[in-house]
């Protein structure tokens, strides 16, 4: 059996729930893999770990891993299990927001270590500076949770479909009262949850078929998963060694989760990584990244994985 | 077994007991302690090392309390008479605060007790000279001699005038002259004051020399021995250390504290 | 019973206090939920709605008791109290790093200190290094810890240890310098007339006369071990310990799960202290120090 | 990997050693010039060792940057590690410094008269010593907002117990024959406190405020991680771990390090000055 | 100044000059000090409070390093000799250390110059019976009143058996009945193991009854104004102090002292 280890980007959740279920379904097994599942943090940089060799491959936003390559770590996309964007930016209605018009002149909430890509080329697309004052937006590096929003301390904050935007209604305050502005109908989203790998070990052929197997065997995880949420957020919660999740968040996260991954057989699609790149480099006088990446993907694993 | 007569004593103890309970059984330290000290006086303690002096001095001072029979001083408990800082207090050590000078140091009672800081330059010196320390003001307490340190501390204990002083062997670290010297300078001070003093002392010549009033005292449990009533006028020129009536009630002294020996 | 009665009237006071404290902090919230209701909130009902939220910026102490008790007592009477979702399960992973990166950390302070009060370069060259080391902000600097000890195979609980030594070896150093050179003159002159060697005077006299600085130190430094356990739970994925349970609880807005964490962390390391004091105790009386 | 660099920084390393060692037991090792030369010796023999390593063994950027490629950082990035030294530093770590110790040492001396009061608050406060900052930090920016202000908080709950358990120990310093010298003048509480019991406690006292000087600097640079305006040491530091900037990292490590020995000196000159008379300042 | 023969000293100071720097100015301690002390001699040093004995024994014991003129001990360097373990020293203050028992700081000594364990128990016995302290053995040392604390001291430095003793006022807090008693016993066990002891006190008839050789300092700087040999025999019973030839040598040391004084 052949030893993969995957470093996530986040906790252990149904965000990742593919790759636990492909272990937990005897996928990799069959594939003759050992996969190692490794939870990330809000201190953990997948990259930096990947370049450690601490991880074989690992789940990123396409954003942070093309700002990554552009500084000297050379990771490569070779699946795209997320299809679509879940990311939003919400408001309270109470703020009197209504259109990314009104931002100006109100403090929103932003996730940063390296998540930052898709809001900074948003505000430049819409030509707001982040610097605060008349009529640009006051930033707040947002923590872990939602309660800058409940506290108030910001109009608007960012969340994802699947997760936050739940803890804001969980928290007693309805839909009704929020305007909620989807990065993929503002024509910005970018590419989320993909696998990458480091560029040299591409070149070695026993590791690129390690790989079409992965991918291969993570893609029928993530089948699955769309197919049975309530089993796959049950194998999530196995998994969860905190013991701090809860069945209902997770079974509706695994809901709004397949709605991202449908569409997607695992292949990278080349428009919408060009949408991503474009969307990155319109950043104005301070973008994402500066020069078109070159060899950023390869289509070479999913190619062979989907024969 | 205290001999006295019918006025209102400054000091009086009664049937005075005090047990230190340590870690491995009780120390008597004072057992039945009866004397009386009228104003003026000057009381000698001598004894053998550990036999009580020290403790009963503290007792005195409202420092230890006694766990049997009771002291009184101006007719107070010891501990109003602190209240009301009846007494100057000198240590069997030296005890100066490392953080101040000597100057400092003297100053301390003067700053607590509240006397304007307009006499605290006069009284620091006057009573550095007393003790023959002028010049040393500004030194720290490590930087001088142990016999210095004691008189030092003298000094602090006469810079603000109580009436009555408590004197623990304050003048064992020094030399003969310079004990001799203060020793004259101590009953100077006692003749036109008045002051009450009670006096701890390993020296029979020092005690016969200074005191109206001389008790010795017998190891482990702590007795009075005997009170002796000194017979020398108040006048005291150094020399009256060789009349008959001193070397009479020297000889008393040494009797008295030889019996509380086991040895010779 | 002499102990128990001054802490349990602190104790009595804190809790009227927090009680009290809760009905302004979680007043906004009771009242805005009102408003987008459009109910409004007698006196009462405020109070009782701020002392019962799900998500309440200052949760009330009965909810974190009862939080507490459902993640550790109740789950032991269950026989799950090595559950995932046992909070004893958790505090246990804590503890354990804790207790290594204690034992490593107060060890490697004791070496350095006495490093420096016995060699005059080590004082000169090491100290301030010591110190700037600590000006470091570990959270910053743990990412990088584990992946360098990853990448040498190293994972488990040592990584956790080695980040809580760092953050517990220092207190022990400045206080066991102080320590073992608190004797005075006289008694390391006492040492001289002797001849007495290096080691004997460490051993007979700096050692002893240190002790009061050491425990001091070591109360300080297991707190301080504790909490650096807790900070190295999250970038080893915060999967395991009280860390990660704080984490998760901060992740998903569930303030009461934090506060019972912290309540966990904070009883774990007071019956810490606790144990330093009763050896503290036992120890100074053997050595005649207690007064 | 290139071994000229490893032998390099080896021989570098061992020369340097026995430099230092011959300097600090020359005659001269009581000067301030020795006092200065050995620890920067050593700290310039870290950096030497640590550039060799990175090139020899061809550390990756993102791993670890070798010192030149920091300092090459740090010398154009200085307007924004000055704009994230004032947030960090100045508002959030010194605020919280002087209110934390300022409160830890009121409430010092107020136990200190009951023992009541030290008996119910003393364990109390190993309880507060004992909150991790994890979970402090999200609970007080709620509390505090994003600002400096909930940095500060942060400071105050980590500096509070080292401070408090060092000034109650120092304030029990002092010796029987001390405190009987103040019985017999009849002090008053206020009067055995600053005379004798204070000064007699500035060594514990300092030793409280030299251990809090580092906690402050963490405290405030780790509670910027859980929410904080977008300028600050702490949120740097995050952000371009995010970003892979390792370089910039290091740069503001470096600040926090200078910043915070500096800190820690000032304090330990404070204290030279204070506390001459004791043995430990002396020998 | 000093008198002495051709044979080499124990202990030889040559032109000793001893400086303390100090925040306000220097302190000149010891100026041109010239002394042989012969095996087997038992030197007293004697002079007013401050004068420096202190620091000359401490000189002798390597402590403290003269800023001028050389020491010898043994024909090596006070440093040298300390290491050597050459001598055993008492300090002025007793300086038990708190947190052992008595008799565990009597261990102290023998603990550190490896002598074996089983003859611990005898030692200890044996030199608290010689200060008069049996029986106190379990007792930490606050608990002991100023005297008991010094004689402690003492034992822990006869514990070993150094043929040196440096000596520092050792009975200077202990009554006069015990202070002949011990004065006895030192004057045995001097004659009995031919010990050289450097002795200070205060006490004119001490310094007469025990020495061989008298040396009489006057104040700062300090410096050697007398050195005299005492023509009393090595016998000597306690009344030896009333013969004509104890009071003569007693007088030439009271004016040697007197000289030193500012005063009278
Ligand atoms: N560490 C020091 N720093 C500065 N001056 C000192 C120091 N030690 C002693 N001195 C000074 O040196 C002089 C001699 O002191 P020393 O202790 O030798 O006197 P001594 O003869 O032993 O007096 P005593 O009989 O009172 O013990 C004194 O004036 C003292 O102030
Ligand atoms: N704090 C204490 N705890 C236990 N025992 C004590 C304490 N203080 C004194 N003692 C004991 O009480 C007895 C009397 O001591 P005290 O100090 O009064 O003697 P003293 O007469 O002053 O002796 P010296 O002349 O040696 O100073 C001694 O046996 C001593 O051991
Ligand atoms: C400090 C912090 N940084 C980034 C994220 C964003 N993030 C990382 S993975 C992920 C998927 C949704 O859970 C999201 C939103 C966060 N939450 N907290
Ligand atoms: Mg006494
Ligand atoms: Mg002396």
């Amino acid at each position: 059996q052949d030893e993969v280890t995957l470093q996530l980007k986040w906790v252990t959740q149904a965000q990742f729930a593919g790759y636990y279920v492909a272990q937990e379904q005897g996928f990799y097994e069959e594939e003759g893999l050992d996969v190692t599942i490794k939870p990330g943090g809000p201190d953990i940089a997948p990259v930096q770990v990947l370049m450690g060799g601490g991880a074989d491959v690992m789940v990123d936003w396409m954003p942070s891993a093309l700002a990554a390559r552009e500084q000297g770590a050379p990771v490569v996309n070779i699946a795209q299990p997320f299809k679509s964007s879940g990311m939003m930016l919400t408001c309270l209605k109470e703020t009197g927001i209504e259109s990314p018009d009104d931002f100006a002149g109100n403090t929103l909430g932003v996730w940063f270590f390296g998540n930052e890509y898709p809001f900074l080329s948003w505000m430049s697309t819409l030509g707001i500076p982040t610097e605060g004052g008349e009529d640009g937006v006051e930033v707040l590096k947002q923590g872990f949770n939602v309660d800058p929003l409940l506290q108030k301390q910001a109009a608007c904050i960012s969340v994802m479909t699947y997760n936050e935007y739940w803890q804001i209604i969980d928290a007693g305050i309805s839909e009704d009262d929020l305007v909620t502005f989807k990065y993929e109908d503002q024509g910005v989203a970018t590419l989320e949850d993909g696998l990458y790998v480091l560029e040299e070990n591409l070149a070695d052929d026993a590791f690129k078929d390690k790989m079409v197997r992965f991918v291969r065997a993570s893609m029928k995880g993530w089948k699955w998963a769309e197919e049975n949420p309530e089993e796959a957020a049950m194998i999530v919660l196995d998994n969860d060694e905190t013991g701090a999740q809860t069945e209902e968040h997770q079974v509706r996260m695994m809901g709004e989760i397949a709605k991202l991954t449908a569409g997607s057989d695992g292949a990278l699609d080349v428009a919408d990584y060009d949408r991503t790149v474009a969307t990155l480099m319109a950043g104005g006088s301070d973008p994402v990244i500066t020069k078109e990446p070159e060899g950023a993907y390869t289509l070479e694993i999913t190619d062979a994985a989907l024969q | 077994m205290g001999t006295w007569d019918v006025t209102t004593p400054v000091i009086e103890a009664k049937d005075l007991d005090l047990t230190f309970q340590t870690n491995d059984g009780p120390v008597h330290a004072l057992k039945g302690v009866d004397l009386g000290i009228e104003k003026g006086d000057f009381v000698s303690f001598i004894g053998p090392s550990g036999c009580g002096k020290t403790t009963f001095l503290r007792v005195i001072a409202g420092l230890e309390h006694a766990t049997g029979g009771t002291v009184t001083v101006n007719g107070m408990t010891p501990d109003e008479a602190r209240r009301n800082r009846a007494y100057g207090y000198v240590f069997q050590a030296a005890g100066l605060y490392p953080w101040r000078t000597i100057a400092g140091n003297i100053r301390l009672p003067l700053e607590i007790m509240g006397i304007p800081k307009s006499e605290h330059a006069d009284r620091v010196r006057r009573v550095l000279e007393l003790v023959d320390l002028a010049g040393f003001e500004k030194k720290f307490p490590w930087q001088l001699s142990g016999g210095m340190q004691q008189r030092a501390s003298i000094a602090r204990a006469l810079a603000f005038d109580a009436d009555i002083l408590l004197m623990d062997e304050p003048f064992g670290a020094l030399d003969e002259i310079v004990r001799d010297h203060l020793n004259e300078q101590l009953l100077e001070l006692w003749a036109s004051t008045q002051k009450t003093i009670a006096f701890v002392t390993h020296s029979i010549p020092e005690a016969v020399y200074l005191s109206t009033k001389i008790v010795v005292m017998s190891p482990r449990p702590g007795r009075i021995t005997d009170v002796i009533e000194s017979p020398l006028p108040k006048e005291r020129p150094l020399d009256i250390r060789d009349t008959p009536e001193f070397l009479e009630v020297a000889h008393r002294v040494r009797e008295g504290l030889r019996e509380g020996h086991s040895y010779d | 019973m002499k102990t128990i009665l001054p802490i349990l009237t602190v104790v009595a006071a804190i809790v009227a206090i927090w009680y009290a404290a809760a009905i302004p902090m979680n007043a906004q919230w009771a009242k805005d939920q009102a408003a987008r209701a459009d109910t409004t909130l007698t006196t009462g009902e405020l109070v009782l709605d701020t002392w019962s939220q799900e998500r309440p910026r200052l949760p009330a102490p009965h909810q974190v008791l009862s939080e507490l008790w459902d993640s550790t007592g109740d789950m032991a009477l269950n026989g799950r109290a090595f559950s995932k979702r046992s909070l004893i399960l958790h505090a246990w992973y804590t503890l354990s790093a804790t207790l290594l990166g204690f034992a490593i950390g107060t060890g490697l302070g004791i070496l350095l200190a006495v490093g420096i009060v016995h060699s005059k370069a080590m004082d000169m060259g090491v100290m301030p290094w010591a110190i700037a080391s600590q000006t470091i902000p570990i959270l910053a600097i743990a990412p990088m810890i584990i992946v360098v000890l990853n990448s040498m195979g190293i994972s488990g609980i040592i990584p956790k240890a080695i980040i809580s030594a760092y953050l517990s070896f220092f207190p022990v150093v400045v206080g066991m310098v102080k320590g073992l050179r608190s004797p005075a003159m006289m008694d390391l002159d006492l040492m001289r007339t002797y001849s007495a060697s290096r080691s004997q005077t460490f051993w007979k006299l700096r050692l002893p006369a240190s002790m009061p600085y050491l425990f001091a130190s070591l109360k300080v430094g297991i707190a301080a071990a504790l909490v650096g356990t807790i900070v190295g739970e999250l970038p080893t994925g915060a999967i395991r310990g009280l860390g990660a349970r704080m984490l998760s609880g901060s992740y998903y807005g569930q303030t009461i799960q934090i506060w019972s964490a912290l309540f966990a962390a904070a009883i774990l390391a007071a019956l810490l202290v606790g144990i330093i004091g009763i050896i503290q105790r036992r120890s100074l009386k053997r050595m005649g120090m207690a007064a | 990997m290139s071994w000229g660099w490893l032998i390099f920084a080896l021989v570098f390393w061992a020369a340097a050693y026995a430099l230092n060692v011959r300097l600090a037991n020359s005659s001269a090792s009581g000067t301030r010039a020795v006092g200065l030369a050995v620890p920067i010796i050593f700290g310039i023999t870290i950096l030497v060792v640590w550039e060799g390593l990175v090139r020899g063994l061809n550390v990756p950027l993102v791993i670890l940057p070798a010192p030149s490629a920091i300092y090459a950082k740090f010398v154009t990035s200085v307007p924004t590690l000055w704009e994230d030294f004032v947030q960090t530093f100045i508002k959030g770590a010194m605020t919280g410094y002087i209110i934390g110790c300022g409160a830890a040492f009121i409430t010092a001396v107020l136990i200190d008269r009951s023992k009541f009061l030290q008996a119910g608050l003393l364990p109390v406060g190993n309880f507060i010593a004992a909150l991790p900052i994890v979970g402090t930090a999200p609970i007080l920016v709620m509390w505090f907002g994003f600002d400096w202000e909930s940095k500060a908080a942060v400071v105050v709950v980590m500096v509070f117990f080292p401070m408090l358990v060092n000034t109650v120990e120092g304030l029990a310093a002092t010796t029987a024959m001390q405190r009987d010298l103040m019985s017999t003048y009849h002090a008053s509480y206020l009067q055995t406190l600053t005379k004798l019991r204070l000064p007699a406690a500035m060594p514990f006292i300092f030793n409280g405020l030299k251990i809090s000087t580092t906690l402050a600097l963490i405290g405030a640079i780790v509670a910027e991680f859980f929410g904080s305006p977008i300028k600050g040491m702490g949120f740097r530091i995050s952000t371009e771990v995010g970003k892979l900037g390792l370089d910039m990292v290091w740069a503001e490590i470096a600040v926090a390090a200078i910043a915070g020995s500096a800190f820690y000196g000032a304090v330990a000159l404070i204290e030279k000055g204070v506390t001459f008379w004791h043995p430990s300042q002396r020998g």
